[in-house]
């Protein structure tokens, strides 16, 4: 393949050594993850007389929060898109979208944690509780993370315009954008849904 | 927190520790003051991003904490030495194998093996640097964060107690409520952070920086070593970091993971402590293996037998350390299914290592041994570990395993093991590599001593705490009674860790003597070696090569060197682009420590202000666009001329 | 992996329609049918897989790159691991004497 | 080359101990006496058979090829030929292996099935159930159908089939009489099972492996086989004598102490049941603190004389428990 028509983030060894990198750590967050789930899996019935998920869980909010992140995670490929495309200011507005969609789920998931510490349910009143804080509370943090990271991106992306740099950072902060959402995905499948069912 | 409350006062072992390391602290500060050397280590150590640099840092911080870990070491012998013996009491016994055991296997081989996988493996591969230099600051200065702040334990606040495997419940607050597993929990963390980034580091360091030429079945045995350790490292710390992250919300925000209250499970614990832990200790193994096959293959003057067959076994290896993590609970009451598929996953591992075994063994035959320290310590290290490894076979019979478990037989077993693969890998591989780093070898005379005294110290060291293991007594206690008939098996270890520290004296007396007399210009290739690590001057260059090598089969070197193929053309030095030294990997780190330190305490208040540090550490980070500098052709070409005198 | 960047984003596009269809069908299968339990747990399992691999291929250009087959091999060697920890720890806290815990 | 021979003598001694490990029959491990820990006892020794063969092998491999093949002056630098490898070779000392695991598995599996359950011979019998807590740092044996508790010793009747219920009130242990069979631990919560029998009368060491802080190397207990008349006495004499055990009484054995034996009339069964939750409202973490220095070694002291009375004791039960009640107070640390 020619070098014109590889996409600019692909360009250099060093970004290329980024993406890859990044992949790796990606492998890493799965294993980290999956031992939050696991754990969730083993205490998730341990309640000591506090409140079970079936009794808190509220499936409107949970799928607002389902759609608010799907819908990002495709303003984010979007992005990316235009960002192929060297369209700067698309590439902008998109990944703004995206972080107001990620506002939008913090907000709800807070609202919610608050909710369910009225409830009875805090942090600290089970095992059950314990694990479900942590899981949600990681990825709700990285979301967090996320939408400071790439706030970051968008001033250097302003500043510097679409280089060889810029994009490997943006193609990077949209992989880990895509990530936190098959995250979610498996939140709401194995701590809602099969919490609710 | 009142002052008393803080420091650890009133044991005058202690205080007597306080006022040495507060004045060598001072001491410090004062010669480098003195020597006018601020500015030279700022410049050249501590912002630097050059992955020999780094690894000899790694390594200094390794033998230091061999040190404490060596002296907790000997300070157990002395108690158990005899009966009902009054040296220390218990909750000191406690605190001493519980750092013992982190700092020996965390703090020490960790390191170790990390700072020469650091200088040697992109020398092997052919590399200017890692893949992410600064990354790889970063890394060192997290674990040496981590590891600062676990040894200030000591002196601040109190110990961790509770074994290095700090089962909950005794871990849980209501048990220790002192700061000292909050130490172990957080300390851990921020060390942990730093080994997950270095193993991201050399999975694409070694999958992408290869030379031209360097397939996949080209990859130097201790490359692939290294390659396949840094996947076990991505595999397994992030469950380190949830099960600290866990126990740190157990210990400081009240949550209930693992207590006994309100439905906590600690045997959860356990689980994910040994799902971590068991890949850990093939970790520190593989790359020690990988070590053990260069220098075996060096000194018998032949290639490494079985080469293919060697790569399988390392991979057939890490894919079985993910299985075989309820070995070390079986008596937990799991069921019978459980204990026998463990059992089974569990002695498997023999195949493959026995496979490296005999691999070693037919690399010697018909070759033409020289007794060097390097291969000295590779050729203990057979027997050795063969005892060690069959002794672990005998525990992974999970039946048998309910009259071993938690007995001196178990701590023989792996003293058999960590200090043959480990600590002896080490000692090769410092002697191996010394003149790569420094340009001279080490004292053979003196390393002979070291060698002696070391290995015969540790056979009767350890040897006998197979039988008092067997004789009913368990690990971790401090005291025993005459009746006990203990005594003497245990008196005779004594002995021998003597023996033992007399051998790292040695050592230690060894670099002393070195830098001060030993020749120097021994050449790039001063042991006639096979990789490619030895086609560059001795010490390597800060850009390794002048030339990216181009390579054509496995021991490249090693053929290229016998056909006098090995020179360098004027007109292939270009200048070589090198990354810029950087100070957020230091800054990031220490803010870490100072925002650990605050958790530990639990002052949460200053934790978040001091964590705005860090803050402004990663946004320095991502808005920095330094791309390096180049080094002038003229430059490179001196300094080549200087070792290889006239270029082509 | 070609620069196809000015036509229409159309995985892109598939890849949000199919997983806000996955999302509606796993709820109304788990909360709105009357399968049994393990019938509608292992259906949504296999939804939110599908989703991933929606994900990864649709939005994550897995395949892209030099290093395409490195990372489907990564990330299929990290879910393995995701299972035998999951799996793992579930078997092993949740049988023998542990069955005994209330 | 001095090197070398050295080396090889040095391990071909240390060999020698490993090989008569197997047969030293004064290590408690290979002294069984009773069924469960005899079947442990040969499933060891059939192992230590393997390694032995397979340590000697590699042991002899190695001296002999580095001494046959030292470099040596006179052999004129000649350079090794080089050697791919050799598949017959490596397929041998792959297969062997396998062998091997095979043949140590076998015998693995069916020990680890054999011994959760009541030995062979004993099935016919009813077990005696007792009930072991242990708690920070001691152990507590309940009788249920006799009514009766122990603290730090344990009577039972020899050739008699006994299931041990475990707990814990508190931290994890692991309780291990090695003479009788394997170990397991103990937890808050849950509960184990374990099945001894001693085949014949005598007494047995008996402690805990688990590691549990300050007092856990004084953690050990007696066990006591005797026959069955004997341990009727035994019960009969103890329900005529022994104080009752109160709620207030059985808290304060709770607490984080070394102390001797004790004896009582009834169980804290009727009371609670560590195996079902409830432990949290016994544990008092001040009493957990630490302080370094003085104090803290005068305590040891303390806790070093009791031991010393532990084991001066005979089985003379009435007299101890005069003793007893005053260690408790001497343990708390505030
Ligand atoms: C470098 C570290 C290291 C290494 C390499 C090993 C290697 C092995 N270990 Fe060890 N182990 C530890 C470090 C290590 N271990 C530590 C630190 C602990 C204790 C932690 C704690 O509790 O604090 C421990 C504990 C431990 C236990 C837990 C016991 C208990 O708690 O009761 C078990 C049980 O199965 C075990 C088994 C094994 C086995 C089967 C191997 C195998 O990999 C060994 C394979 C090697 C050989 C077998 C020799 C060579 C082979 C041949 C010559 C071929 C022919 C041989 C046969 C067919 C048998 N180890
Ligand atoms: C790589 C890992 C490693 C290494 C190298 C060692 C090395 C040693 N260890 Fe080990 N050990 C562990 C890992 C390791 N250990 C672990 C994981 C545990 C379990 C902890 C737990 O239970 O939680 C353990 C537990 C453990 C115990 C068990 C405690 C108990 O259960 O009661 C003992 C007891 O003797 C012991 C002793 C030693 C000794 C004597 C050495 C010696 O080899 C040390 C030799 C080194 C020196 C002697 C260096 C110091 C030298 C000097 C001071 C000389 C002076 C020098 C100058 C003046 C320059 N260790
Ligand atoms: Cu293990």
């Amino acid at each position: 393949m020619t070098q014109a028509n590889t996409p600019l983030e692909y360009r250099s060894q060093q970004h290329q050594m980024n993406i890859f990198g990044f992949w790796v750590f990606l492998g890493a967050e799965i294993v980290l993850f999956s031992t939050l789930f696991a754990s969730y899996f083993v205490l998730e019935h341990n309640t000591a007389g506090g409140p079970a998920g079936q009794d808190i869980f509220i499936l409107k909010d949970v799928l607002i929060e389902t759609f608010l992140l799907l819908t990002s995670s495709f303003t984010a490929g979007l992005a990316i898109h235009s960002m192929r495309s060297m369209q700067k200011r698309n590439l902008i507005i998109w990944t703004i979208v995206t972080l107001l969609l990620g506002a939008g789920f913090l907000y709800m998931e807070i609202n919610e944690f608050i909710h369910y510490v009225h409830e009875g349910a805090s942090i600290q009143t089970s095992g059950f509780t314990a694990a479900f804080f942590t899981l949600l509370g990681t990825h709700g943090a990285h979301v967090t993370f996320g939408i400071f990271w790439i706030s970051l991106l968008l001033v250097q992306i302003a500043r510097r315009g679409i280089t060889e740099k810029t994009a490997s950072k943006f193609f990077i902060a949209s992989l880990y954008w895509h990530f936190l959402d098959v995250v979610w995905i498996f939140i709401f499948t194995f701590v809602y849904l099969k919490g609710m069912m | 927190m009142s002052l008393d409350k803080l420091l650890v006062t009133g044991d005058p072992l202690i205080l007597f520790s306080q006022i040495a390391i507060g004045l060598t602290m001072v001491g410090l500060v004062a010669l480098i003051t003195y020597l006018k050397r601020w500015k030279w280590l700022w410049n050249e150590w501590f912002t630097t991003v050059d992955h020999k640099k780094i690894g000899i840092m790694y390594i200094i911080s390794g033998v230091l904490m061999f040190f404490r870990g060596g002296v907790d070491g000997l300070l157990m012998k002395a108690q158990t030495s005899r009966p009902d013996m009054e040296f220390l009491d218990a909750q000191h016994y406690d605190e001493i194998f519980t750092t013992h055991g982190v700092i020996m296997i965390l703090f020490m081989a960790m390191p170790m093996l990390i700072g020469i996988m650091n200088v040697v493996v992109p020398l092997q591969i052919g590399a200017r640097d890692v893949a992410f230099p600064k990354l790889n600051a970063l890394s060192f200065w997290l674990f040496f964060a981590g590891a600062m702040l676990f040894n200030l334990s000591f002196v601040v606040g109190g110990s961790p107690d509770a074994g290095w495997t700090s089962y909950f419940p005794l871990a849980g607050k209501e048990f220790t409520p002192g700061v000292g597993n909050n130490y172990y929990a957080i300390a851990l963390q921020i060390a942990g952070i730093g080994t997950l980034a270095t193993g991201i580091n050399f999975v694409v360091t070694i999958t992408k920086m290869r030379a031209p030429g360097l397939k996949w079945m080209r990859l130097p045995i201790f490359t692939w070593s290294t390659f396949v350790t840094s996947i076990i490292i991505v595999a397994a710390f992030p469950i380190l970091t949830v099960a600290l992250a866990y126990m740190s919300l157990d210990r400081l925000f009240g949550t209930h993971f693992f207590t006994v209250a309100a439905g906590g499970d600690p045997m959860l614990w356990l689980n994910l402590f040994w799902l971590w832990g068991h890949p850990e200790v093939y970790i520190v193994v593989l790359p020690a293996f990988g070590m053990f096959s260069e220098i075996i293959a060096t000194f018998a003057r032949k290639n490494l037998f079985g080469y293919k067959s060697m790569v399988f076994a390392v991979v057939g290896i890490a894919f079985l350390s993910m299985l075989v993590w309820v070995h070390h609970f079986y008596t937990m009451g799991n069921s019978a299914a459980v204990n026998s598929i463990f059992s089974l996953t569990t002695m498997m591992i023999a195949i493959p290592t026995g496979v490296k075994i005999f691999n070693w063994l037919f690399t010697l035959r018909k070759g033409r041994i020289e007794f060097t320290n390097p291969m000295l310590w590779s050729l203990a290290f057979i027997p050795c570990f063969t005892i060690g490894g069959v002794t672990g076979v005998m525990l992974a019979m999970a039946a048998a395993d309910y009259q071993y478990h938690n007995t001196m037989f178990l701590v023989a077993h792996f003293h058999y093991v960590l200090i043959p693969g480990v600590v002896f890998a080490v000692f090769a591989a410092v002697y191996y590599w010394w003149p790569k780093m420094f340009g001279f070898k080490l004292n053979e005379k003196i390393g002979k001593w070291h060698f002696w005294l070391f290995v015969i110290g540790f056979n009767f060291t350890f040897m006998p705490m197979f039988f008092v293991g067997l004789d009913g007594m368990s690990r971790r206690m401090y005291t025993y009674s005459e009746s006990t008939g203990w005594g003497a098996w245990l008196g005779f270890s004594a002995i021998g860790s003597l023996v033992m520290a007399a051998g790292f004296a040695a050592f230690c007396y060894n670099i002393y003597w070195s830098f001060r007399y030993a020749e120097r210009n021994v050449g790039n290739d001063p042991w006639n070696a096979r990789t490619l690590e030895w086609a560059t001057a001795s010490p390597a260059p800060h850009y390794n090569f002048a030339k990216v090598p181009e390579v054509d089969s496995l021991d490249d070197f090693w053929y290229k060197k016998k056909a006098g193929k090995l020179g360098l053309k004027k007109s292939d030095i270009k200048p070589i682009h090198m990354p810029s030294n950087s100070w957020t990997p230091i800054f990031i780190s220490v803010a870490f420590g100072i925002v650990g330190f605050f958790l530990v305490f639990e002052w949460f208040t200053l934790a978040i202000i001091s964590s705005v540090l860090i803050i402004i550490g990663l946004i320095a980070n991502t808005f920095d666009y330094d791309d390096g500098y180049h080094i002038p052709a003229e430059e490179v070409e001196e300094e080549e001329r200087e070792w290889r005198g006239e270029l082509e | 992996m070609s620069a196809h960047s000015s036509r229409f984003p159309w995985n892109h596009l598939i890849g949000f329609v199919l997983s806000i269809a996955l999302t509606l069908a796993a709820v109304f299968l788990s909360l709105y049918t009357d399968f049994s339990y393990g019938v509608k747990l292992w259906s949504i399992a296999i939804m939110a897989l599908f989703q991933m691999i929606v994900q990864l291929f649709m939005f994550m250009h897995i395949t892209e790159g030099k290093e395409g087959p490195i990372n489907v091999f990564n990330i299929i060697n990290s879910i393995i691991l995701a299972l035998i920890i999951v799996f793992g720890s579930i078997w092993v806290l949740t049988s023998g004497h542990a069955s005994h815990m209330h | 080359m001095k090197a070398m021979k050295k080396l090889t003598y040095i391990f071909t001694l240390l060999l020698i101990p490993v090989l008569l490990a197997g047969c030293d029959s004064k290590l408690i491990v290979f002294d069984p006496k009773g069924p469960v820990a005899r079947n442990l006892s040969d499933l060891i020794v059939y192992s230590i058979i393997f390694m032995a063969i397979i340590v000697l092998i590699v042991f002899v491999l190695f001296g002999f090829i580095i001494w046959k093949y030292r470099a040596r002056k006179d052999d004129g630098d000649f350079e090794p030929e080089e050697e791919e490898g050799n598949h017959l070779l490596e397929v041998i000392w792959f297969v062997i292996p396998i062998a091997i695991v095979i043949a140590l598995m076998i015998p693995t599996a069916k020990t680890i099935y054999e011994v959760e359950d009541i030995p062979q011979g004993y099935e016919e019998e009813e077990p005696i159930v007792i009930h072991v807590t242990s708690a920070d740092w001691k152990w507590i044996f309940s009788y249920p159908e006799q009514g009766i508790e122990t603290v730090n010793y344990l009577n039972i009747p020899a050739d008699h089939p006994v299931q041990f219920k475990m707990t814990s009130a508190g931290t994890m242990q692991s309780f291990w009489v090695p003479e009788l069979g394997g170990q397991k631990y103990t937890m808050a919560n849950m509960q184990t099972n374990l099945f001894l029998v001693a085949d014949q009368e005598g007494s047995f060491y008996g402690r805990n492996t688990s590691f549990n802080g300050r007092g856990y190397a004084h953690m050990d207990f007696e066990v006591q086989a005797m026959s069955n008349d004997d341990f009727n006495e035994w019960v009969q004499d103890v329900k005529n004598t022994a104080n009752d055990l109160t709620e207030d009484e059985y808290s304060e054995l709770l607490k984080p102490t070394v102390i001797g034996r004790k004896t009582y009339n009834g169980t804290h069964l009727e009371w609670i049941d560590h195996a079902h939750g409830g432990s949290e409202q016994y544990i008092d973490s001040d009493l957990y603190e630490i302080h370094h220095g003085e104090e803290d070694s005068s305590g040891e002291q303390e806790q070093a004389e009791d031991t010393e009375q532990e084991t001066n004791d005979n089985a003379e039960q009435e007299s101890e428990q005069s003793t007893d009640s005053s260690t408790h107070e001497d343990h708390s640390h505030h």
